[in-house]
């Protein structure tokens, strides 16, 4: 039975990557992409990782989506069609990649053991229960200090388009329709709940500082489609230290652990510290989606030339 | 023996953490502070970096190669990093580099239409000094695919800097290309995952065997590596991106961020693949398209018209001399030969990024004499900009690969090792290279030496700038002394792995 | 202070920095200029002669050395050979420097002038000191990098084309130089001057490569040295100012070749081992060749520079032509003739930049009857012409008549047909210059371009004087130890040719 | 075994699928769609990894690797996509291919 279910989402997931590659409007590739999004999300969860499923439902599907469909629409028409003609000349190489990766799958070793066991073993020496926030955080810290390098940079990257370095300045300007109030109050208290749950779930279930962080930003991001100005009260060198957060704690625990011990990134025994990185690492992923999102110029050209 | 990690030695009090502290420290800050102390906080970090770099080096020099474990968690759990006398090399260059182009932006920024860029140039550079040196260190194959993505991103932002269309379609079509890339070289990690379960680099080389999953692993990531270096096939983002950036930046991307890349593959091929058999087709090929590119990216330089064009494509056609090292490695029996080929392509990598460093800087300075780099400009520059026209004249001879810069002792080394593998159809590469180099470099400088009676020039150039390239062109000269260092530090005691085999 | 050591560096120096301060010296600061550019080479020349004692008497080896970290030394070491070079190269630039001062006066862009000016003279002092080919290769780069600005000094649209001809064939010669002096380190390992013979030791497996190399190294410095087919950048970058021409000539360019050839033959291969091979014969022929190509060329030339560089062509190649011939008589004369050459041809060279710089005369035809408006320039050309054809007692005479000694004693009759072909091609071409020179009447009046109180300005007028009473002198006293000959025939000594 | 086989395979095929769109379309907004269905093949492979390990836990190593993925990638498409907007409102254009105009300009 699980075969077949794994047969389904396999081929829909080819199928309807190819229908995105295909698809004449901009519009309905982007419509798929969000089908895409799902149906990875619910191939996640099928091989038993709900965390990846999680974040995949709120970026792949929510944030990418509101983003491409945002710039589709500040772009062109979003009914333009595109020419799709089938290339063979590219489609010839792509076919014969496919196939000598599909030949060398075959390869993969059936005692395949990958690092599992060893986070395990490891796994008590930290003050984590869950070994994805472990690895996340511990293990692999300096990984995701970097990730939050990258979400900072893109940022600084946007600012640097824009011209500007207030990053609430580049916002875009509420729809004049919002989505309606009655929703977001519904749903905003519900969402920052969520997100807050996950994060507290993340040290001994699946969750943690990124699930948490992105189902923020979406709070955020539909806070300010709802037309809600609360984002925009925020001063300006906050807004700039919570976007930095993240990486800043990462930033301080490596100075300190210079001190203390001779490893960089090596965590001091208590769990404060470890918490403290998780929830700045939040906030900052929350706020630096946000900006992400909503910082890119505007579709209309009042800015034009900034 | 299969080389594995090497001895972890503590014998002193340098802190190679430090390099990539300070860059990260100096950006965040940079970001936070107001915009009047960006300046300083970018220059004061520059010299900090520098000084650790110099310090860093001595001691690697001194006690060989480092190895640290982050977190404290020893590999496969955890993330190495490893200081060898390759990394050290590249961090001296961009350490070098780096600090000169500082002090350099510091005055072509000050100008009043430039400070909105100052503002967003001084955060992004130093994130982008932070992420190239951590990628120096790199250890771990999906560390370096997120340290890629952090120098991408910076880069990329670096390039759009100047908001013209043509920056921003340049950027855009190298950030494209460079994400590509980058997706590839992920799924590559995945191969290489699926075959040993394992992500440390030197692990992987001990245990990795040949086999489909590692050769399309290598493949993957091949490609993905010679996308971001601009290897011929790949070579057509680099004109538009590295000639529409302003001076600094354009100096940063072609002297040092496609070395990061170029780094990488070296790691890739010499210490994760060092077992698992690459096969001399592959290498053949390779080394093929660096000939290519040598010889294309040469003369497409001859036939623009516009300064920086020129140095760019100039970019394509040196960075073909550096995947010469493949076919020599993996063709050549004598190990001893193959050190030589392995030292020619790392002096080429260090040579080519001090002297386009500092064509760039000094195109940097000519566009801002005259308000435009078309070659036709140059003319009476050698009267008012004596020093720039030096600098060109400088950095030429070492890109031509003439006596005794460095770049002359690359191709030395490098024609050496070609004709000791008898591999003659690569000598065209040095030999045919040098001309056509020779021909787009006097193509710049005969320009110098024409006056022209409109006297269209000249706005005044601030010292600081003229001297910083000056700097930079002498550094490519005088490296060409040092060779017997350069050839310590990729010896033995020093360098984890001596690719050809003569490894204890 | 260690002589021995700081000796070839003072004299390296000496030009070198010379050359580097004049760049950052202001265009007006006349005085200072000529006043440094003298001190350098007259600091040199004295360099030059305490060098010669300090080897010839007391027979201290003068050498520096230390390592480029690539598998071979940076050497500077002096022989009798070098010393040689060494003297004409540092006489030559002291009087070029003279001349150059009095022909460039109110002209632009003197700085840089004579800034490429030095470094040019550092590169050909450099060649001449080189203890190791790839020594010799460096400084035969940078002369090429140096002298190119000289070519191009006039920035007319003409000069430009001439550097880039000029360009594509001496990188094009550096190149081939390049993949030459690698090659043979690849099957060698470092090869000093001092070490002939060191091929010879090697198996016979190597002997094709080696032709290969020889052929390599010989088409790369034949460049220079305008071995024809190669020759075609010289009559071009006749556009060059006249004490370019005069020291490209003489000294630095074309000499570079052509001491490089010597080198080659003599001290990497050794002159018998390359006669072993088989590579002397075509070396033969093909400078026989350039030297009958060379004067039929000069003939037809109606500009006067124009002609004088064809017949550079063909002179040089006496050079190599005694170097290819395994005799006594033919090593000295070809190594006397790297002097003999360059002091006639300067001379030429002066009187040529003096006509056309006092009387804007460049065409042969204008020259008639100009003996008797310029005597003495006239005087000098001519007797630098009875050198450059060989009648006695002129240096050129010297020369041939070692060479022909040397053919017949090499048993190759035919170069002494050659000998006789080439000088009486040289008289067909110099004569009739000398002829209407003295013999016809002036066309018509002559402009003065510039006035003076004798008939060219004196800085002019002393230089030539110089070197041809040096041709003079060299061929009269040829018998003494301290003349040219003297130094060539205990080169040829030291190299272990005997009579 | 068998379910790392399809998912690994369907990875791969996502991966040369967003290739091949990432080479066929001139538009941007599809590049970049293109090259997030790639990025989509390459989390599957990690994650279909992470599956087979033979206990019946889960490999949390690809799953952190691929959480990290997913932040970068959407990082860097936002930024790609702001590029995008800003050459469209400077150029009316939304292709790469207007290049030699403007530098010639």
């Amino acid at each position: 039975m699980d075969l077949v279910f794994d047969l389904i989402i396999g081929l829909s997931l080819a199928g309807v990557s190819w229908r995105i590659v295909r698809a004449r409007e901009h519009f309905q590739a982007i419509v798929l992409f969000i089908t895409f999004g799902l149906l990875l999300s619910l191939a996640w969860t099928r091989l038993k990782s709900p965390d990846i499923a999680i974040a995949e439902a709120a970026v792949g599907a929510g944030l990418a989506g509101v983003l491409l469909m945002d710039t589709l629409g500040a772009l062109s028409s979003p009914r333009e069609r595109a020419k799709v003609v089938i290339s063979l000349k590219l489609l010839i190489p792509c076919l014969f990649l496919a196939g000598l990766m599909a030949y060398s799958i075959l390869y993969i070793p059936e005692d395949f053991q990958g690092l599992g066991i060893v986070v395990r073993e490891a796994l008590p020496q930290t003050h984590l229960e869950y070994p994805i926030t472990a690895v996340l955080l511990d293990f692999r810290g300096y990984d995701t200090w970097l990730e939050l390098g990258v979400l900072l940079v893109a940022v600084l990257g946007v600012l640097c388009i824009r011209r500007t370095d207030n990053i609430k300045g580049t916002m875009l300007p509420a729809p004049a329709e919002p989505v309606g109030s009655w929703i977001v109050k519904l749903l905003l208290p519900l969402m920052v709940l969520i997100g807050g749950y996950l994060l507290w779930l993340g040290a001994f279930a699946p969750g943690g500082a990124f699930q948490g962080g992105v189902v923020l930003a979406s709070a955020g991001v539909m806070l300010w489609q709802s037309g809600h100005p609360s984002l925009g009260l925020m001063p300006r060198l906050w807004w700039k230290i919570l976007l930095c957060s993240g990486f800043l704690s990462f930033l301080i625990l490596a100075f300190s652990s210079l001190f203390y011990t001779d490893q960089l990134l090596t965590h001091p025994a208590t769990k404060t510290w470890i918490l403290g990185v998780e929830y700045a690492a939040t906030l900052s992923i929350a706020l630096c989606l946000i900006s992400l999102v909503l910082g890119s110029p505007a579709r209309n050209h009042e800015n034009k030339g900034v | 023996m299969p080389v594995g990690a090497p001895p972890e030695r503590y014998g002193n009090i340098t802190v190679p953490e430090l390099l990539i502290l300070i860059p990260f420290t100096g950006a965040i800050l940079c970001f936070l502070f107001p915009e009047v102390l960006r300046r300083l906080t970018g220059l004061l970090s520059a010299a900090l970096i520098f000084s650790n770099s110099a310090i860093l080096t001595r001691s690697i020099f001194q006690d060989g190669a480092r190895r640290l474990h982050l977190g404290g968690w020893t590999e496969p759990l955890g993330i190495g990093m490893s200081i060898d006398g390759l990394s050290i090399l590249f961090i001296l260059l961009t350490a070098v580099v780096g600090l000169l182009v500082s002090i350099y932006s510091a005055s072509f920024f000050s100008a009043a239409q430039e400070q909105v860029l100052a503002r967003h140039f001084w955060p992004l550079w130093l994130f982008l000094w932070g992420a190239l040196n951590s990628l120096f260190f790199v250890s771990d194959i999906f560390n370096a695919y997120v340290v890629m993505e952090l120098v991408g991103i910076s880069a990329a932002a670096l390039a759009a800097l100047s908001g013209t269309s043509a920056s921003l379609t340049a950027a855009l079509r190298y950030f494209l290309l460079t994400m590509a890339g980058s997706m590839a070289f992920l799924l590559g990690v995945g191969f290489i995952y699926a075959r040993t379960g394992l992500l440390d680099m030197y692990l992987v080389g001990t245990v990795a065997d040949g086999g489909p999953l590692m050769a399309m692993a290598l493949g993957l990531m091949t490609v993905a590596l010679i996308m971001k270096t601009a290897l011929f096939p790949f070579h057509f983002w680099l004109p538009p991106a590295h000639g529409e950036a302003p001076a600094p930046v354009s100096a940063i991307l072609s002297g040092l961020v496609i070395k990061g890349s170029f780094y990488l593959l070296l790691r890739i091929w010499f210490t994760v693949f060092q077992n698992s058999t690459v096969t001399t087709h592959a290498a053949a090929l390779i080394g093929l398209l660096g000939l290519i590119a040598v010889i294309w990216g040469s003369y497409q330089a001859i036939i623009q018209t516009r300064l920086k064009l020129i140095i760019a494509y100039s970019s394509i056609g040196q960075v073909g001399y550096l995947f010469l090292l493949f076919p020599l490695i993996f063709m050549t029996p004598d190990p001893a030969w193959k050190t030589e080929a392995w030292t020619a392509c790392i002096f080429q990598a260090i040579s080519h990024g001090l002297a386009k460093a500092a064509l760039f800087l000094a195109a940097g300075n000519l566009i801002q004499a005259s308000g435009t780099d078309d070659l036709r400009s140059m003319r009476n520059i050698a009267d008012k900009l004596p020093m720039t026209t030096f600098t060109l004249a400088l950095a030429g001879v070492s890109l031509m690969g003439l006596p005794p810069s460095g770049g002359f002792v690359a191709k030395w080394m490098l024609l050496q090792s070609i004709l000791a593998s008898g591999q003659w159809w690569l000598a065209a590469a040095p030999i045919l290279g040098g001309l056509l180099t020779a021909a787009y470099v006097f193509k710049i400088l005969s320009q110098s030496f024409v006056s022209d009676d409109k006297k269209s020039c000249c706005g005044n150039v601030s010292f600081v700038m003229e001297k910083s390239a000056l700097l930079l062109a002498l550094f490519s000269i005088l490296i060409g002394f040092r060779a017997n260092e350069v050839i310590f530090l990729l010896s033995e005691p020093v360098f984890f792995i001596i690719p050809g085999g003569q490894s204890p | 202070m260690n002589l021995n050591f700081w000796l070839p560096i003072l004299m390296l120096s000496s030009s070198f920095f010379t050359g580097l301060i004049i760049f950052f010296l202001k265009e007006e600061s006349t005085a200072l200029r000529t006043t440094l550019n003298l001190a350098g080479s007259i600091f040199k020349v004295f360099a030059v002669h305490f060098m010669a004692y300090r080897l010839l008497v007391l027979d201290n080896i003068h050498q520096v050395s230390f390592s480029m970290g690539l598998g071979f030394d940076f050497v500077l070491r002096v022989d009798f050979l070098s010393l040689m070079f060494l003297a004409l190269s540092s006489n030559l630039w002291l009087v070029t420097t003279i001349y150059s001062v009095g022909y460039l006066e109110g002209s632009p862009n003197r700085s840089r002038f004579f800034g490429f000016f030095s470094l040019c003279v550092t590169a050909s002092t450099g060649i001449a000191l080189a203890g190791n080919l790839i020594t010799f290769f460096i400084f035969y780069e940078f002369l090429t990098l140096v002298t190119y600005p000289l070519v191009v000094h006039r920035e007319t649209r003409e000069a430009l084309e001439a550097g880039r001809t000029y360009l594509w064939y001496t990188i094009l010669g550096g190149a081939l130089l390049f993949l030459g002096v690698v090659w043979l380190q690849v099957i060698t390992g470092p090869l000093d001057f001092v070490d002939t013979g060191a091929l010879e030791a090697l198996g016979r497996e190597y002997h094709v490569s080696l032709c290969i190399i020889f052929l390599i190294l010989v088409m790369g410095l034949g460049v220079k040295a305008a071995l024809v087919p190669l020759h075609g950048w010289l009559p071009v970058a006749m556009v060059a100012p006249a004490p370019v021409s005069a020291l490209l000539h003489a000294v630095a360019v074309v000499k570079a070749g052509a001491f490089g050839i010597v080198r080659v033959v003599f001290d990497v291969f050794g002159r018998d081992f390359a006669g072993f091979l088989g590579l002397l014969g075509p070396l033969a022929v093909a400078a026989s060749f350039t030297i009958i190509f060379g004067s039929l060329r000069a003939l037809s030339q109606t500009d006067l520079k124009k002609r004088l560089a064809y017949s550079t062509v063909s002179q040089v190649s006496y050079i190599t032509l005694g170097t290819a011939v395994i005799a006594y008589f033919s090593a000295v004369g070809a190594i006397v003739h790297l002097v003999h050459q360059g002091i006639m041809k300067i001379t030429l060279f002066f009187c040529a930049g003096n006509f056309a710089e006092t009387l804007g005369l460049h065409n042969i035809r204008d020259l008639r009857g100009v003996g008797r408006r310029m005597p003495l320039t006239a005087i000098m050309f001519t007797l630098a012409v009875f050198g450059m054809i060989g009648t006695p007692p002129m240096a050129g005479f010297i020369s041939k008549w070692y060479l022909g000694l040397g053919a017949l004693e090499g048993g190759s009759a035919w170069i002494l047909v050659i000998l006789v072909v080439s000088s009486l091609l040289n008289s067909a071409y110099f004569l009739p210059i000398v002829y209407s020179m003295w013999f016809e009447l002036p066309s018509g009046q002559w402009k003065t371009i510039r006035t003076s109180r004798f008939e060219a300005p004196l800085m002019l007028l002393v230089p030539p004087m110089f070197t041809v009473g040096a041709a003079v002198f060299a061929g009269l006293f040829a018998g003494s130890n301290w003349s040219p000959l003297g130094l060539a025939r205990q080169i040829a000594f030291g190299m272990g040719i005997y009579p | 075994m068998t379910t790392v086989i399809i998912y690994a395979l369907t990875a791969t095929t996502l991966f040369s699928v967003g290739l091949y769109g990432f080479a066929i379309h001139p538009d941007l907004i599809r590049k970049i769609v293109s090259l997030n269905i790639m990025a989509g093949g390459a989390f599957l492979f990690l994650i279909s990894l992470a599956y087979h390990t033979g206990s019946p836990e889960v490999d949390p190593v690809p799953q952190a690797m691929v959480l990290t993925g997913i932040v970068v990638t959407i990082s860097a498409t936002a930024f790609a996509l702001c590029l995008a907007r800003r050459i469209k409102e400077k150029t009316g254009q939304c292709l790469l291919e207007h290049r030699r105009k403007d530098t010639e300009t």
